[in-house]
């Protein structure tokens, strides 16, 4: 089992990686979306001994939510808000790409120096979610999107996810269910708000306010 | 009780939600506002039981921030009457949203629990990012997505470290508060140690502290004066609440040092970047702001000097937050009035609408620690206690950074309010609930001033024992 | 006490107008003339105390009490100042700062009167006379600060009476500076040439008469009296700087003392007809040059101290 | 020699405790005098606003500040201290902006509102230190404690910070020159003759716990007295507006009493226990003093302002003849400042002066030195002070109107048209100047003993009789020297005889009927001295000379810049106000760069608790 976790762990950190080097909207949420199907998987391949009611109720709860509800509401968003579709990186994507690659060796050698107390299923976990996490900040740093932004948010919370899942189970499922369902609102209300903003530029369109607001809209 | 507390806003804000007049919803706050107050004010006599197995848990901490948050949502419910008066603006989400804020931050201020406290303070920040546009102008949706965009993050990084704490408390197996202060010294060094800057982070961005600080001016500045309110004075204490909760955690494991001097730099931080940024503003709730992240870094300061410092960040938690009231709410009142907050368009207060032109300067003065208000002590305690603790360059940057800060807020409030009158908007009429509502913060502010009573004075010593002094 | 008052007042009022003969004489012989008695200053006092007041429009009591100020600040100046073998009636530790203060006195009076008129050329005098005030003061002060560290006492009387245990020897080189700053400040005090002219009437080169034009009959006769005194104070404390010579007979002191004054007195007669008075925009050096050597005997004397 | 009071204040470290030691009560003496008698001017003076302004928050803030000034000089723990500190400065902000719709006000009154909360830190790190090191927040305790000599001299550096933005050292001076015009007239004399000297009396109140206090102190406290006061006259010389010359000279005085301090400080250290006395003693005495005569000039200038509504010296003139009292009192205050034998200032400035030549005799060469510098500088600022004051009185109140304007017109007018109210208090502030400086035993003999306090020894223990006894004969003096004025002009008068003597045109070598414009103004009369020392004002003359065949009309204006504010205070706050606009500018609307921070930030943490 451990070598799908492993899979799973890497799978995650590349699609992470493919994410940042994607240069349209529509690819990264569809990349996105790929990226949570293996996470929500995660639960199960780590307790695939013995698969609890929590490790399904928290697989199928990430999969509607990540997978599922998520790209939707962001789908909807681009779509009401007609935005331009490509990314507009600060850094170009082969820099991009080369400095997701560094971030990901400097999560590893950080990793080096954290000992996991008790029994780790799998030693790439910590590594992983580290990298994942960086490559969701470098995201949302190079980006300059709205949507982008978003989306590297999510990445971030990937990566924090796998790392809860692949390394402890001290948390009881409510609070786990709490995460999940903040970070659901915390996308949609932020959908709302990219709505709204694009309502008020249909009032003065064409103006310089575009322009000032440095075009991340 | 406690889940009341939590559930009765709840359902409030539901109701809310109803297509109802407009003035039902306030009057609906007002009564949810008043009920929360009159419960809170029993538990001062009678402190609640635990509930939830223990994941509600009112310990004097939660009393003081509970206390707070309660006081801010009757001004803020008591302006309101006032505001919408004049205001033709739809209500229903601001209001539901702030029945919800007032829910969850109750359960904030009472959760025993480092994941729960996660949850809840996350969802305080989902609930206040609407209120921020609620003038629905570009600005102000434009500051929403950054604050919700910055906070996530750091919501996300505190996670992390929530995540991390956990891990150092393998061998603990919980993140139920007792059990954490219990075995701490069982908890491993490196991964709390990783948890701890973390968590700061991370609740730092919430607190605004710098350099996390960078949605503060953009967020208080579009925002309408009663949700600053509830932000400034609520929130962000509501994070410092977590803070501490790290800090308790801290102390028993042994690591005081180690949080302390992170909490001095970060403090220090949060006292000089207002500073230098303050002195070029021309908008009175973005200088208010500056002057928020000045004191967000005189608590976290005051809690990292430990000590007389830590009475002095918990009593500056109070005073903090009146202050905030008057600050705000006056700077709303005036934003209402003339239709800006800008120095230039606003002057005369004073002739104009004399009683606001008294609260900016009791704004300015009582936010800067001039004497007769009760800040003059929190602050004197904080700076004394970085003496004692022999941090005399801390001192030293800790005065000079108040002195900048006051010359930066005082440049615009005494412009506001004195000179040559400018023509409001609003017809020339003060309104009645609109300067109760700040009034009574300016009285609390003056009594604590005077004379701290006795009560409180315990309350804060309790709480002070519990971080461990 | 209230006899030696009355005898100090009474020898100065007799003799100080001498003086001032004496310099108009040697001023007259050195250029060749006969001059005026050696008593005109005393026919000059008596002509002008028998004359009437005329006052110009607009002027205050301000105007109107300033002579008698000034005169009444020499009779008490005077009082401090031992002359010879005389003994000052009043001494006391920091009687010279009594001195000065009270001379300062008569200066702002005068100075108000002038501008009380407000007519401009006395404003200009007043203007000067306030701003060599300043340097010529600093300069005395610097003298007596330098005379009391040589004397080791503050008192005049201390410094320059009976018992004066300032010695040439000793301290000579000190002395000499103090005497030469002392000498200008008496001549800047005194408005003699080369600071101030006190014969001219052209307007643009004076300072203590043109804030007299207005003055006239009693009054001027005051202000003249207040004058003579005054050339006749910063005698009495220069000469017995000069020559301290003290015998066990108080007659031949008090002989030496008179040969000093007259000396003196022809001392400034002969400066005044070997010099020009001088640009008014470099008696500010002149005076700053005082100032510079009773600093530097002052540093001379430290010097001494030290060792 | 001291009663306490002492109640229970529920604030954190708060306690109620009162003292009044011999220092207090040296101090006690000017508030009290002072605040009756500005405030009975106020009435008069606030006379036309009756009705028009709501006088009742000006009235209340008085009294408030009276409250203020009464505790800060009982007060006996420091949080008391703190706080009556700070509700001065509040109460005086809002007593300044009275006239708030004037620019200038506005600007006088943040800058002093400005000025002095931010001096208040530093006193707050200082007293900190004290107390943590005495282990409370007594005063009486804390004196009761040796200090260290290196906190001692930190201490001290800091009250000089922290008192001296009140007291107006210089540089620190620059709220002083601004607010005393701006407020009014009562406010300005309390402002000078009692605000600023709570700096003095902190300062006094820090050398009292302080005991034991390293050599420089004294010699700095010589130096910022020398340069405050020969810097304040040169100032006041320079200025053409009635009350901001004389805020300048309050400048010079807290020189003068500065000096008086330092030597006491030097006495101090070097154990000279009279020469400490001579110089404390003194220069509280001239706290007195300067309180009453600075206090009496203001209300003097207030009432020529409030007469003709304006202070611009070089357009009055004349003024003796319509406002025949006020001159005269204005006379006395003026040559009370002047330190001029018959009044009180020449009383203190000649213990100053004593004290100054006693370290000459007494101290080692490095105090020689600096008494010698002292002694320069007080006689410099004395002859200064004199032609400031000739100048100012001669220009106000001799003379012609300089002005042609219409709008001053007041000269027609002969009645003084000064009510009851603000003559009363003049001309009592008047006769305690002629009272201390007469009858100066029982006001030296205070500020001997606040002195003795000062310096920590017992006043029995000293032979006083060497200042008493040159003192009582300078009074001897004092009387026969105005019985010799009167003898003088009973005599003019008996050979004048009755009658009035006639009045003509003026003389004036012949010129005659020349224009009120061409009377000596206030500034060509200080032209001079300001020409010697224009580099270090400097001084400036803006205007065309007058050309062509016939001339038109040309304008000539001359200015003094204050140095430390024009060249310290004003670039640093523009350039940190520049920094702090460019870093908003660059902080673009990029959320990258907030999120980009908080990821630095997180970074810097890690490596540097982790590493």
């Amino acid at each position: 089992m451990t070598t799908w976790i492993d899979a799973g762990c890497i799978l995650i950190v590349f699609f992470a990686l493919i994410i940042l080097a994607t240069s349209r909207i529509v690819g990264m949420i569809r990349i996105f979306v790929l990226q949570s199907c293996v996470l929500s998987l995660m639960p199960l391949f780590l307790h695939a001994e013995a698969v609890s009611a929590r490790d399904v109720m928290l697989s199928l709860g990430t999969v509607s939510l990540k997978a599922a509800l998520v790209p939707f509401v962001l789908f909807w968003a681009i779509r009401r808000i007609s935005m331009r579709t490509e990314v507009k990186p600060l850094i170009g994507v082969g820099a991009s790409i080369v400095c997701g690659a560094l971030l990901i060796a400097g999560a590893f050698w950080v990793s080096l120096a954290l000992r996991i107390p008790g029994r780790p299923v799998t030693d790439l976990g910590l590594p992983c979610a580290l990298a994942t996490v960086l490559l969701g900040f470098m995201i949302m740093v190079t980006r300059t999107r709205a949507v982008t932004q978003v989306i590297g948010y999510l990445v971030i919370e990937n990566g924090i996810f796998l790392f809860a899942v692949s390394l402890f189970d001290a948390m009881p499922t409510l609070i786990e269910m709490g995460i999940l369902l903040d970070i659901f609102v915390a996308v949609f209300i932020m959908a709302i708000v990219l709505n709204n903003i694009n309502e008020e530029f249909e009032h003065d369109p064409g103006g310089e306010s575009r322009a000032k607001m440095g075009e991340t809209f | 009780m406690l889940s009341w507390l939590i559930f009765i806003p709840f359902l409030c804000a539901l109701a809310a939600l109803l297509p109802v007049r407009r003035i039902f919803r306030v009057w609906l706050l007002g009564a949810t506002a008043l009920l929360h107050a009159s419960v809170v004010g029993a538990f001062w006599i009678n402190r609640p039981a635990p509930e939830w197995n223990g994941y509600l848990v009112l310990d004097p901490l939660g009393l003081i921030l509970l206390s707070i948050i309660s006081f801010l949502f009757l001004s803020v419910a008591v302006f309101m009457i006032g505001y919408f008066q004049h205001e033709q603006r739809l209500n229903r989400t601001f209001i539901a949203c702030l029945l919800l804020l007032l829910s969850t931050m109750t359960l904030v201020s009472v959760s025993y629990h480092m994941g729960l406290l996660w949850v809840a303070v996350e969802t305080t920040t989902l609930f206040s990012a609407p209120l921020i546009s609620f003038h629905r102008s570009r600005g102000s949706l434009e500051a929403t997505w950054k604050y919700l965009l910055v906070c996530s993050v750091g919501i996300a990084l505190a996670l992390m470290g929530t995540f991390f704490l956990a891990i150092a408390a393998n061998d603990v197996h919980t993140l139920f508060l007792p059990a954490l202060l219990k075995q701490a010294p069982l908890l491993s060094v490196n991964w709390l140690k990783l948890s701890v800057i973390f968590l700061l982070v991370g609740y730092g961005c919430k607190m605004g502290l710098a350099p996390m600080h960078s949605w503060k001016p953009e967020a208080y500045g579009q925002a309408t004066g009663m949700a600053v309110v509830l932000m400034a004075g609520g929130l962000t204490q509501c994070a410092f609440l977590a803070l501490i909760r790290v800090s308790q955690i801290c102390f028993q494991a042994g690591m005081s040092d180690f949080y302390a001097s992170i909490l001095i730099v970060t403090g220090v931080l949060s006292l000089i970047v207002p500073a230098v940024f303050i002195l070029g503003e021309k908008n009175i709730k973005r200088c208010f702001s500056y002057s928020s992240i000045e004191h967000m870094g005189l608590l976290a300061l005051g809690l990292g000097l430990g000590g007389l410092g830590l009475f002095g960040a918990l009593f500056h938690m109070i005073n903090n937050a009146l202050v905030k009231v008057v600050m705000f709410l006056t700077a709303g009142s005036i934003a209402q009035k003339y239709g800006s907050s800008r120095v230039d368009d606003v002057r005369g207060l004073i002739r104009s609408y004399p009683l606001t032109g008294i609260f900016l300067l009791v704004a300015l003065l009582a936010g800067t620690g001039m004497f007769p208000f009760a800040t003059f002590h929190s602050e004197l305690m904080i700076i004394n206690a970085a003496v004692i603790a022999k941090h005399y360059w801390l001192a030293a940057a800790a005065v000079i950074c108040l002195a900048l800060m006051f010359i930066g807020v005082s440049r615009i409030a005494l412009e506001m309010v004195y000179g040559q009158p400018t023509e409001p908007v609003l017809a020339k009429k003060e309104n009645f609930y609109m300067n109760a509502a700040i009034a009574a913060a300016v009285a609390l502010l003056l009594w604590f001033g005077f004379w701290l009573p006795e009560p409180l004075e315990k309350v804060l010593r309790e709480a002070a024992a519990l971080v461990g002094v | 006490m209230i006899l030696m008052i009355l005898f100090h007042w009474f020898f100065v009022g007799l003799t100080a107008p001498f003086l001032i003969g004496v310099i108009a004489r040697v001023k007259a012989l050195v250029s060749g003339k006969v001059g005026p008695s050696l008593f005109q200053p005393y026919f000059d006092l008596i002509k002008l105390f028998s004359k009437q007041c005329v006052y110009s429009h607009g002027v205050t009591w301000v105007f109107r009490i300033s002579p008698a100020v000034t005169l009444a600040a020499m009779l008490i100046v005077c009082l401090l100042v031992p002359f010879g073998s005389l003994k000052a009636p009043v001494q006391f530790s920091g009687d010279i700062l009594l001195i000065v203060a009270v001379l300062s006195l008569s200066r702002f009076f005068m100075i108000a009167a002038a501008l009380d008129t407000g007519f401009s050329l006395e404003g200009l005098g007043a203007s000067r006379e306030a701003f060599f005030a300043c340097l010529s003061e600093v300069a005395l002060f610097m003298c007596l600060i330098a005379l009391t560290l040589l004397a080791r006492r503050m008192s005049l009387s201390g410094m320059l009476g009976a018992d004066s245990p300032l010695s040439w020897n000793l301290l000579g080189p000190a002395l000499l500076m103090v005497v030469a700053s002392l000498f200008i400040v008496m001549l800047a005090e005194n408005c003699r040439i080369p600071v101030d002219d006190p014969d001219t009437h052209l307007e643009l080169t004076m300072i203590h008469e043109v804030m007299l034009l207005e003055h006239s009959g009693v009054d001027l006769a005051y202000m003249y009296y207040a004058a003579i005194i005054k050339f006749f104070i910063f005698g009495a404390i220069l000469v017995p700087i000069i020559l301290p010579v003290q015998t066990i007979f108080p007659f031949i002191n008090t002989l030496i003392f008179a040969g000093g004054m007259i000396g003196l007195a022809a001392l400034v007669g002969l400066v005044e007809s070997s010099m020009a008075r001088i640009r008014l925009n470099r008696v500010r050096n002149l005076l700053l040059i005082a100032f510079a050597l009773a600093f530097f005997g002052l540093i001379v004397t430290l010097w001494r101290g030290a060792l | 020699m001291e009663s306490f009071l002492q109640i229970a204040w529920p604030v954190p470290f708060g306690e109620l405790a009162l003292k009044i030691d011999p220092l207090s009560l040296v101090f006690l003496c000017p508030v009290i005098i002072l605040l009756i008698c500005a405030g009975a001017y106020g009435v008069g003076y606030m006379r036309p606003y009756w009705g028009k302004r709501p006088l009742g928050a000006h009235v209340g803030f008085y009294l408030l500040f009276a409250l203020a000034l009464l505790l800060i000089v009982t007060a006996n723990n420091v949080i008391l201290f703190l706080g009556a500190w700070e509700t001065m400065t509040i109460t005086t902000f809002f007593l300044i902006i009275f006239s708030d719709e004037k620019e200038a006000v506005r600007k006088a009154g943040f800058l002093y509102l400005i000025a002095s909360h931010c001096a208040t830190f530093c006193l707050l790190i200082m007293f900190f230190l004290m107390a943590h090191f005495a282990g409370s927040m007594d005063f009486t305790v804390m004196s009761k404690v040796g200090f260290p000599l290196e906190l001692a001299g930190i201490i001290f550096l800091l009250a000089l910070a922290g008192f001296g933005v009140k007291a107006g050292f210089l540089p620190l001076h620059v709220w002083l020159p601004y607010a005393h015009p701006a407020a009014p007239a009562h406010i300005s004399a309390l402002l000078s003759g009692v605000a600023i000297k709570m700096g003095i009396y902190g300062l006094c109140r820090v050398l009292w716990i302080v005991g034991i206090l390293p050599a420089w102190c004294g010699y700095m406290l010589i130096i910022i007295g020398v340069i405050c006061g020969v810097m304040g006259v040169l100032y006041a010389l320079g200025q053409h507006e009635l009350k901001k010359l004389l805020a300048y000279h309050s400048i010079e005085n807290i020189g003068i009493i500065t000096l008086g301090l330092g030597v006491g400080l030097l006495g101090r250290s070097y154990d000279q226990p009279f020469l400490a006395v001579l110089g404390f003693g003194g220069g509280l005495l001239h706290v007195i003093n300067h309180s009453l005569f600075k206090g009496l000039l203001f209300l003097a200038a207030g009432s020529v302002i409030s007469k003709t509504h304006s202070g611009d010296i070089d357009q009055l003139g004349g003024l003796a003849k319509t406002m025949p009292v006020t001159s005269v009192l204005f006379l006395v205050g003026a040559l009370s400042i002047c330190g001029l034998p018959l009044f009180n200032g020449f009383i203190s400035e000649f213990i100053i002066f004593f004290g100054l030549f006693q370290g000459v005799l007494a101290l080692p060469l490095l105090g020689v030195i600096f008494s010698v510098l002292g002694i320069i500088a007080l006689a410099l600022m004395g002859a200064l002070a004199i032609a400031c004051f000739t100048k100012v009185y001669g220009a106000v109140f001799s003379g012609q109107p300089r002005s042609i304007d219409s709008g001053l017109e007041y000269s027609k007018t002969v009645d003084e048209t000064t009510s009851i109210w603000m003559l009363a208090p003049m001309i009592i502030l008047a006769w305690l100047c002629a009272w201390i400086g007469l009858a100066p035993k029982m006001m030296s003999g205070i500020t001997f003993l606040g002195g003795a306090c000062l310096a920590r020894v017992d006043l029995f223990l000293i032979d006083m009789s060497r200042i008493y006894i040159p003192l009582s004969t300078t009074i001897g003096i004092a009387f026969l020297f105005s019985g010799l004025i009167l003898g003088l002009l009973v005599m003019r008068r008996f050979i004048l005889g009755a009658e009035p003597q006639p009045v003509r045109e003026a003389w004036g070598c012949g010129f005659t009927r020349v224009s009120v414009r061409a009377q000596y103004t206030a500034s060509s009369f200080a032209r001079s001295i300001i020409d010697l020392v224009k580099n270090i004002l400097q001084a400036r003359q803006y205007g065309a000379k007058a050309g062509g065949y016939f001339p038109l009309r040309a304008r000539l204006a001359s200015s003094v810049r204050d140095v430390s504010e024009d060249m310290m205070f004003r670039p640093l706050l523009a350039g940190l106000t520049r920094l702090s606009r460019k870093i908003d500018a660059r902080r673009v609307l990029y959320t990258q760069m907030y999120l980009m921070y908080i990821f630095l930030f997180l970074i810097f943490l890690l490596v540097w608790k982790l590493r």
